[in-house]
């Protein structure tokens, strides 16, 4: 992998470069591998690429039906944050976080993760109440995390509505310097160029539709480009992990719905940090390009259409306007949607499965763009090792059995 | 945003409706002495299918029935309504 | 008996905006309401106490004399009558329905009831209503529960075209101002 | 400034209506049915804008909707809008409009040096660069957020006021050019509901663009006629200004009006969106014209050529003196002789094909035009306006002859606007003939007809739109039948086949995303460095991601990356259209939904009396409670304190008309509640009342509330505030589909009944002398229930006590509960009776250990975890049951409700803060709980809490810390979670 650099995009400009080279090859599928990763997302690229940097696993590919990082890796609103209410939940996501804070110069890939602070808005004391629980709880999981006041909030992001003449007036919130947001597209291409250096084969248009079993084990898979043997098999497939689990015959706690988001026309910067209100229900952060780039709610039916209602999307414009004014003569330039995989308990499922061989790693529902180098990590030390990592622990399936779910819907309020 | 026909009330507007996920998933047979496992099957396993799906809805801000759809999840096409107690109308293939 | 005090009586300010109006709006104050719910023969007994039978067609509704019923469900109906009738007619029910399962509460105080009326009502309440409210599909005889704005409501168009709204009484000032709003456009009337 | 570029006649504009305008300051006059663009141009203006990247001069490109480049800002103060298109801004008097995203000035802006590093900046670069060192990014970032944008937004409130409304419809036609007009004729025809919209200010479309005529006669006067017959049909709407934005589900289309400009003040609304809800939809949204790639292809003076035709045609402006038609097809010939016959001079016409044989090429000949075949633009010159191109044979690229011009009209053909179809899930197919993507099979409910459906024949158009017209009538269940509309050929039928999309490149810049600034480069790139699927190569090079989304250059695009990739365009296929079609307002989406009417507000029958005694409110759900009631001066704590006090010591008045409550009647009654709560209903006598705990299938604490029996099979059950309308559907959902065996029906009273809690020692004396039920405790004891009159009004009186001291909750029919609640004032007064909100009302239940579902619950709490474990029937089924028995209810992790009493009275814990076991940990320190309600107890005169620690019940009298959030770490002892009475000794009063 030639590296990138600024004298490099140089030596190119001024005709001195040998070229660029591709980011990733695009090879044919091999008859066997040792680890076969389902799904070319954040996720699956990023188990690959730990599998083979952090265990030496380097006989691996990653299969997407698409192309890669075309599922909800590329249509998210990219709120990167660890400030989780629950400690297994802070721990995967703090280790997250922490993984992002070097992730450009370990990928030698700008992924652009910008440290802008993320300020969760609180408009009832209801939820100062929760945000007080969730910070203090941050706090000593040694998580940055702050409680503001009303005037603090209103000083730090400036086009917020001040009225106290309103159904929900900001009353303060909590915030977290370090959270941010990164570019989502980087993130998937940047893994898949570094994995594919290492030897992962990337393998594009290929969807998995059949599941080879001998026994209770797996042993391979059936694709849309032929048959593929392999040792032990991952689904890393967000939305589809359902559709993957019927192949490989059995259920999950898991749906699927569309979430929606939208950007508006590129103005000048408004807008410079993160901003999320559960109250009103909207997340909004301003891109580096200038488009606020907005999140909304999610349909509330089973859906696998990467497309949502038009309600959601006006209750999304009128708690923007309610919580920024300005915005009403902005316009939106284009909508739309990704499938989520929702758990009961709005936490994800990673480890093993009732088929021996076969890890599973979904349920991030509508937020787990900013697990994607924690959970590659976990994920890819799991299946080396065989046992789950121990911040992967408690997200087993078997705490559906249990009872032990970590239930993050009451604090999160907006789970992104 | 749907288009549900209500079997009581005609056709209308999703937002008058309430989700309520996947028909037809039963309590296990004498529940209380089923296994966790069978249990967490019935409170949280689901089929979520990519296809056609039997669903629950209840017609909120109409005449507050519970009734059950059948709706291609890829496609939203709805291909049947029926109340509680019909016949369970085929899938289309 | 005390003061009484109607869902709208504090939100209702006379003397709205002047100019030509296309609607009127006016709060009907206290209109009975028995809601009645009951299956099997509960129902033709309703009918041999009201003197005519509950409608089991969907969104419609019939009437003679004091009261007129609305259908709600396939088991619940809505009898609207005149305040003052509706104890005696909560009796009358409650004596034909003795012996049967059934439920009938009197619920006038639950929800208030907006009139608007006037050659732009529809547009006015197309603006949050979500049913095709053409006069083809929906005129008196009918009746529909939908959402006008946020609120949930029975609707029940009125002879001479106009609507009178069924909405619950902690959502009438809510309906009121949202209905004023609407209707600034076309000129809106407050009738008292 | 004269229009020195106005023509001496034609167009449909008003040119007794003159019209003055600011642009940059500069005043410029125009007429009534121009457009910002127009007007422009008619003054010889060009250069609108400075491109987003690289800050190159821009000028007016297009004609509408599918403008790249003029993006102005309109409007002042409050009332800006940045990156209005100047080709869709309908002039009006004193319109006001400025250049974006250049500075100091549009003719002279520093931010072009970002021109001279271009090379620099190839696709993606940011992704190879920027890595740092260290923490550079930052600053990187900084700077790059402070180049990029374009308008700015305003920075106040938005003065206008948008609506919304529903519309139904049994056939909607999108467009009202020939084939919109055809369809929405012939449905109207047969009798359908027709609902007909149109983006533009009049209807015709293109025929309103170029002169063709329709049966001998101008086809402006055939579209007269339509009009007229369609305003005639009752059943038929007609909609101009109005942009359908996408299709959703069902047929369900969303459209946005805008208004009619007015010279001066407001318009009632400034748009309107419509949700129509349509049986079937004609998409006749015609085509979109597309560029050619060519060296110097954004100078300004470069125009789609409809669009330069349609200058001259419909608003009578040369767009230049002398022009050049750059084309590889035979439409643009009718640029060419339009252009001609309005008297502007056509320099040539520039045909990439070599083969001209067809009719079009002909007239033009005829009419004495200069056609170069096989000839090509292989460079242009001018800076901030065109002033020559650089023409050359296709096959001999470096053998170039100037030709001066101040218009390049191009063409490269037409795409037909597939956006809707594909919002409907249309799948489109490649016509490699017309270098365009087609619609396929028709989705459900849906038609395209006319040029979107890639029949660009006017007689096509307008014989396909009436079938589309007759096809979706008969589908929504009309009898009709193909009209007999007349149709002549108009025109000499032009071939609509394109030759090749590109000129000879001569290494210039080639842009293909004019608003991005994605040159041809910069795609090929994307292709070599593996970025091979369409979709990767527009986001690494952001191609059709700008405001105009591609309209004009994507196809293009796919014809490069199809070159470089060496597949065939269909392979390359398209990327995905979204809705809206074209930029929409935050305003116009959100509706009336703002302000006032964001949300409702419920408001309880006693809220004005709350509002006029100084209520604070507070939301709770939907509803406003009031939360204290401070006097003047007094601040919350102190208001609640004082409340407080007054409910301890005398006498407290509360408003719980909130609560939900549901009449449950029935034969099955009583097993119902059974099934329903963790504990017993059918053992409740009539006449009493019971605290009951609801649980989800889970296990889970649900709701709760009381419950009183009214008779054998009738109950009045209440629940919380919050949980009203969940539990009622929880409820009907159980008996409609799972328990057909119980007769049980459901009644929602929370709107019928008041409630007014009258609490405190003295509550007896202030409600005897108002009512005739016997309140002794012998006659009424705690958790009895009673009828009878209060204030001479019916009431329903439940003992029951949240604050541990006498209460009752007396509930009347809500119009009596102004009364009821006065009355109770009045004879309360010598007692000194006290209004308190809902904060007391918290402080009062937690002396005394009571919970909140949503405070001491959070959706994983237990009735065990809560100490109600006893309540928890074991002699029947329940819901949530047998989720008790798993394996993770029990055990010494699960966390118990306790109090919890600082060391320090004075303190009060903050709520949700998180306790240790030990007063120091390393991070991340194991919690074991945390803090859920917590109070300055003015009865116990110290701060008191309660807490949910694991195993807590077990830990009686340990100390456990608390670090505070920018404070110490406090200790403090877990005690029982009753503080106030313990032995229920004041509950009689
Ligand atoms: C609108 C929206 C906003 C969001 N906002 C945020 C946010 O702000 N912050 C945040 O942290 N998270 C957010 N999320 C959630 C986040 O995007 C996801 O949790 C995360 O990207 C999931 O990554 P993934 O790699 O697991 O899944 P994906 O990126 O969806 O990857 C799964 C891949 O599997 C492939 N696949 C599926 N089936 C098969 C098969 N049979 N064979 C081969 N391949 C298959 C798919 O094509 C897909 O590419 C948001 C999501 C959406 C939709
Ligand atoms: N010869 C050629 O190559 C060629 C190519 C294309 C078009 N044409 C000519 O153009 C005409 C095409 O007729 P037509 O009826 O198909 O199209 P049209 O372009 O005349 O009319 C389409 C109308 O729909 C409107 N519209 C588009 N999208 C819309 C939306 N989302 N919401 C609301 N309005 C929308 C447009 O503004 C326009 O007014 C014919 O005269 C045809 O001959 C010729
Ligand atoms: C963070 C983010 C920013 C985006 N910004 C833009 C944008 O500026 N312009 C644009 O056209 N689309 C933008 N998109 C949307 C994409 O074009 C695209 O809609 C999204 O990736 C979903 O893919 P699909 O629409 O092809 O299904 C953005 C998407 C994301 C996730
Ligand atoms: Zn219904």
């Amino acid at each position: 992998m030639k590296r990138y650099s600024f004298v490099q995009l140089l030596r190119n400009a001024i005709g001195l470069g040998d070229g660029w080279q591709q980011a990733w090859r695009s090879p044919e599928p091999k008859p066997s591998y040792d680890v076969v990763i389902v799904g070319g997302g954040g996720h699956g690229l990023a188990t690959a690429y730990y599998l083979a940097k952090n265990h030496g696993v380097r006989n691996v590919a990653v299969l997407e039906k698409g192309w890669i990082g075309g599922g909800n890796t590329g249509r998210n609103t990219t709120v990167v944050r660890s400030n989780y209410l629950w400690d297994e939940s802070a721990a995967i996501y703090e280790h997250s976080l922490k993984l992002w804070e070097g992730l450009t110069q370990e990928l030698n890939f700008n992924v652009m993760f910008s440290q802008r602070n993320l300020v969760m808005l609180a408009h009832t004391e209801h939820e100062m109440i929760e945000a007080s629980r969730r910070v203090h709880a941050n706090r000593l999981n040694g998580i940055d995390a702050e409680i503001w006041s009303r005037e603090q909030t209103l000083a730090f992001i400036p086009i917020l509505n001040k009225s106290m003449n309103i159904r929900y007036p900001v009353m303060g919130g909590s915030a977290q310097p370090r959270a941010g947001i990164a570019r989502h597209d980087a993130v998937a291409w940047g893994f898949a160029r570094g994995a594919d250096a290492l030897g992962v084969d990337i393998i594009q248009n290929c969807e998995v539709i059949g599941v080879r079993r001998e026994g209770s084990r797996i042993v391979g898979l059936d694709t849309t480009r032929g048959a593929i043997d392999a040792k032990k098999v991952a689904f890393v497939a967000a939305g589809h992990s359902s559709v993957l689990a019927s192949l490989a015959g059995f259920r999950l706690p898991i749906e699927s719905h569309p979430l929606q988001a939208m950007v508006s026309e590129p103005i000048k910067p408004v807008l410079d940090t993160v901003v999320m209100s559960g109250a009103v229900h909207a997340y909004v952060s301003q891109s580096d390009k200038g488009e606020l780039v907005m999140g909304a709610g999610i349909d509330a039916f089973n859906s696998y259409a990467q497309r949502g209602s038009l309600p959601i999307l006006e209750d999304l414009a009128s708690a923007m306007v309610e919580l920024f004014p300005i915005v009403s003569r902005l316009k939106i330039l284009r909508s739309w949607g990704g499938i989520v995989d929702v758990c009961p308990d709005a936490s994800p499922i990673i480890g093993r499965t009732p088929v021996d061989g076969l890890f599973i790693n979904c349920g991030w529902g509508t937020g787990g763009f900013k697990a994607t180098p924690g959970s590659g990590w976990v994920l890819a030390d799991t299946i080396a090792n065989d046992r789950p990592h121990a911040l992967a622990a408690p997200f087993s399936m078997e705490r559906f059995a249990s009872g032990r779910l970590i239930d993050e819907h009451g604090a999160a309020a907006v789970a992104h | 945003m749907l288009l549900i026909p209500c079997p009581y009330c005609g056709e209308r507007t999703e937002s008058e409706f309430r989700y309520g996920g996947e028909a037809h998933f039963r309590r296990p047979e004498n529940h209380l002495e089923a296994t966790d496992e069978a249990w967490a099957d019935y409170l949280f396993m689901r089929k979520n299918p990519k296809g056609w799906h039997r669903e629950r809805w209840m017609h909120i801000a109409g005449c507050k029935r519970w009734f059950y759809v059948v709706r291609h999840t890829v496609t939203h096409r709805i291909s049947s309504v029926y109340k509680v107690g019909d016949p369970l109308p085929d899938l289309p293939s | 008996m005390t003061d009484e005090c109607a869902p709208l009586d504090n939100v209702l300010r006379p003397g709205a905006p002047s100019g030509p109006s296309g609607v009127a709006l006016s709060d009907r104050r206290f209109v009975g309401q028995i809601n009645l719910r009951g299956r099997g023969e509960a129902v033709t007994a309703v009918g041999a106490a009201l003197g005519y039978a509950l409608p089991v067609e969907a969104n419609t509704t019939v009437g003679s004399g004091v009261s007129r019923a609305c259908w709600l469900g396939p088991d619940e109906w809505l009898l609207i009558c005149e305040d003052d009738q509706r104890a005696e007619l909560k009796k009358r029910l409650d004596d034909a329905l003795a012996g049967h399962a059934y439920a009938a509460t009197d619920v006038t105080d639950s929800r208030a009831v907006l009139r608007i009326a006037g050659a732009c009502a529809r547009p006015v309440l197309a603006k949050g209503c979500p049913l095709d409210l053409s006069a083809r599909s929906f005129g008196v005889g009918h009746v529909a529960q939908s959402l006008v704005g946020r609120a949930q409501a029975m609707i029940l168009p009125i002879e001479g075209g106009g609507y009178d709204l069924f909405v619950a009484r902690s959502f009438a000032g809510y309906l009121w101002t949202w209905l004023l709003d609407a209707g600034a456009e076309y000129g809106i009337r407050v009738q008292t | 400034m004269t229009q020195d570029f106005r023509l001496a006649k034609g167009g449909r504009i008003d040119r007794e209506k003159p019209l003055r305008f600011l642009f940059d300051g500069h005043a410029y006059d125009g007429f009534a049915g121009d457009t910002l663009a127009s007007a422009l141009l008619a003054n010889g203006i060009h250069l609108v804008a400075r491109s987003f990247k690289y800050h190159r001069p821009r000028g007016i490109y297009g004609l509408g909707v599918e403008e790249p480049n003029a993006l102005v800002e309109t409007g002042i103060g409050a009332a800006i809008e940045p990156n209005a298109r100047a080709t869709t801004v309908e002039l009006s008097d004193g319109l006001i409009a400025n250049s974006q995203n250049r500075w100091p000035s549009l003719r002279f802006d520093l931010g072009a040096v970002a021109d001279l590093a271009s090379p620099l900046l190839s696709a993606g670069f940011y992704y190879k660069t920027f890595m740092g060192p260290g923490n550079a990014w930052k600053l990187y970032e900084w700077m790059i957020r402070r180049a990029a944008g374009v308008g700015r937004a305003p920075e106040q409130p938005d003065p206008d006021r948008y609506e919304h409304s529903f519309a139904h419809c049994d056939v909607l036609v999108v467009g009202a050019g020939p084939a919109g007009l055809a369809a929405a004729l012939a449905a109207g025809r047969a009798g359908a509901r027709v609902m007909l919209v149109d983006e533009q200010v009049e209807p015709g479309g293109q025929l309103l663009n170029t002169a063709y005529t329709i049966n001998g006669r101008p086809a402006t006067d055939w579209v007269a006629d339509a009009t007229a017959e369609l305003d005639r049909m009752d059943e038929v709407r007609r909609l101009q200004r109005t942009l359908a934005l996408g299709v959703y589900d069902h047929g369900y289309v969303a459209c946005v009006e805008r208004a009619v400009p007015v010279p001066e003040g407001r318009t009632r609304w400034r748009e309107r969106m419509w949700h129509v809800r349509a049986k079937e939809i004609v998409v006749a949204s015609g085509a979109i014209e597309r560029p050619l790639i060519h060296d110097g292809n954004d100078r300004p003076g470069t125009m789609l050529a409809s669009a330069a035709r349609a200058y001259a045609n419909r608003y009578g402006v040369a767009v230049g003196k002398r022009a050049v038609v750059f084309a590889n097809n035979d439409d643009a010939y009718r640029t060419a002789l339009d252009l001609a016959d309005s008297g502007i001079e056509v320099a040539g016409i520039l045909d990439l094909r070599h083969d001209l044989t067809g009719a079009m090429p002909a007239l033009a000949r005829e009419k004495g035009l200069r056609v170069l075949a096989g000839h090509a633009v292989v460079g242009t010159r001018g800076r901030t306006r065109l002033k020559a191109v650089e023409a050359a044979p296709v096959d001999d690229p470096s053998n170039r002859q100037i030709i001066e011009c101040d218009l390049l009209a191009v063409s490269g053909g037409w795409n037909p606007a597939l956006h809707l179809y594909a919002h409907a899930g249309g799948k489109a197919s490649y016509d490699a003939a017309l270098a365009a993507f087609v619609p396929g099979s028709s989705p459900e409910r849906m038609t395209v007809a006319g040029s979107a459906a890639g029949e660009f024949a006017l007689a096509h158009c307008l014989s396909g739109g009436a079938r589309a017209g007759v096809e979706a009538a008969k589908r929504a269940g009309f009898s009709a039948t193909q009209p007999a509309l007349v149709l002549e050929a108009p025109e000499p039928n032009a071939d609509t086949r394109v030759g090749p999309l590109s000129a000879p490149n001569r290494g210039g810049k080639r842009f293909i995303d004019l608003h991005n600034d994605v040159t041809e480069k910069d795609l090929r790139l994307a292709a070599q460095e593996g970025y091979r699927s369409v979709e990767h190569a527009k986001r690494y090079t952001t191609m059709g991601m700008g405001p105009d989304q591609g309209k004009t250059g994507n196809i293009l695009g796919l014809n490069v990356l199809s070159d470089a990739l060496g597949q065939a365009v269909p392979q390359v296929g398209t990327t995905t259209f979204r809705p809206p079609y074209h930029p929409v307002s935050f305003g116009a989406l959100a509706g009336r939904e703002v302000h006032d009417l964001f949300l409702p507000t419920r408001k309880t029958p006693m809220d004005s009396w709350h509002e006029e005694n100084g209520a604070l409110f507070e939301p709770v759900g939907q509803w406003r409670r009031a939360k204290a009631y401070p006097k003047p001066g007094e601040s919350l704590h102190a208001a609640a304190e004082r409340e407080v006090k007054a409910a301890r010591e005398s006498v407290g008045l509360f408003d719980a008309s909130t609560l939900g409550k549901i009449d449950v009647r029935g034969p099955g009654a009583a097993q119902f509640l059974d099934r329903i709560y963790c504990n017993t209903f059918s053992t409740l006598k009539p006449g009493n009342a019971r605290y009951g705990l609801m649980l989800g299938e889970d296990g889970m604490v649900k709701d709760d509330g009381v419950t009183a029996r009214l008779g054998p099979d009738h109950f009045h059950l209440t629940t919380t505030t919050g949980g009203a309308a969940s539990v009622y559907v929880w409820l009907e959902d159980w008996l409609q589909t799972e328990w057909l065996d119980l007769e049980v029906y459901l009644t929602s009273v929370t709107e019928q009944w008041a409630v007014a809690t009258l609490s405190g020692p003295k509550a007896r004396q202030v409600l005897g002398p108002l009512t005739d039920v016997d309140l002794s405790t012998a006659a009424f004891p705690f958790m009895a229930f009673r009828e009878g009159r209060v204030a001479n009004i019916p009431a329903r009186i439940f003992r029951v006590s949240f604050s541990g001291d006498l209460s009752y909750e007396i509930n009347v029919p809500a119009r009596h509960g102004l009364a009821l609640w006065q009355a109770l004032m009045e004879s309360g007064r010598p007692h000194g009776i006290t209004p308190y909100g809902t904060e007391a009302l918290h402080i009062l239940r937690a002396e005394k250990g009571y919970i909140v579902v949503g405070h001491e619950t959070d959706g994983t709490i237990t009735p065990h975890d809560l100490g109600y474990g006893g309540m928890v029937s074991t002699k029947k089924d329940f819901l949530g049951r047998r989720s008790l028995g798993r394996a993770g209810m029990t055990g010494p992790d699960r966390k118990h409700l306790v109090g919890l009493l600082s060391k320090d009275p004075a303190r009060v814990l903050p709520m949700g803060a998180q306790i240790l076991e030990r007063p120091t940990e390393a991070r991340p320190a194991p919690m074991i709980g945390h803090v859920s309600s917590s109070y300055m107890s003015p009865t116990m005169k110290r701060g008191i809490a309660m807490a949910l620690i694991k195993n807590g019940r077990e830990r009686l009298g340990q100390t456990v810390y608390l670090p505070l959030l920018d404070g110490p770490t406090v200790a403090a002892e877990i005690v029982s979670p009753v503080f106030y009475d313990p032995e229920n000794a004041r509950r009689d009063g």
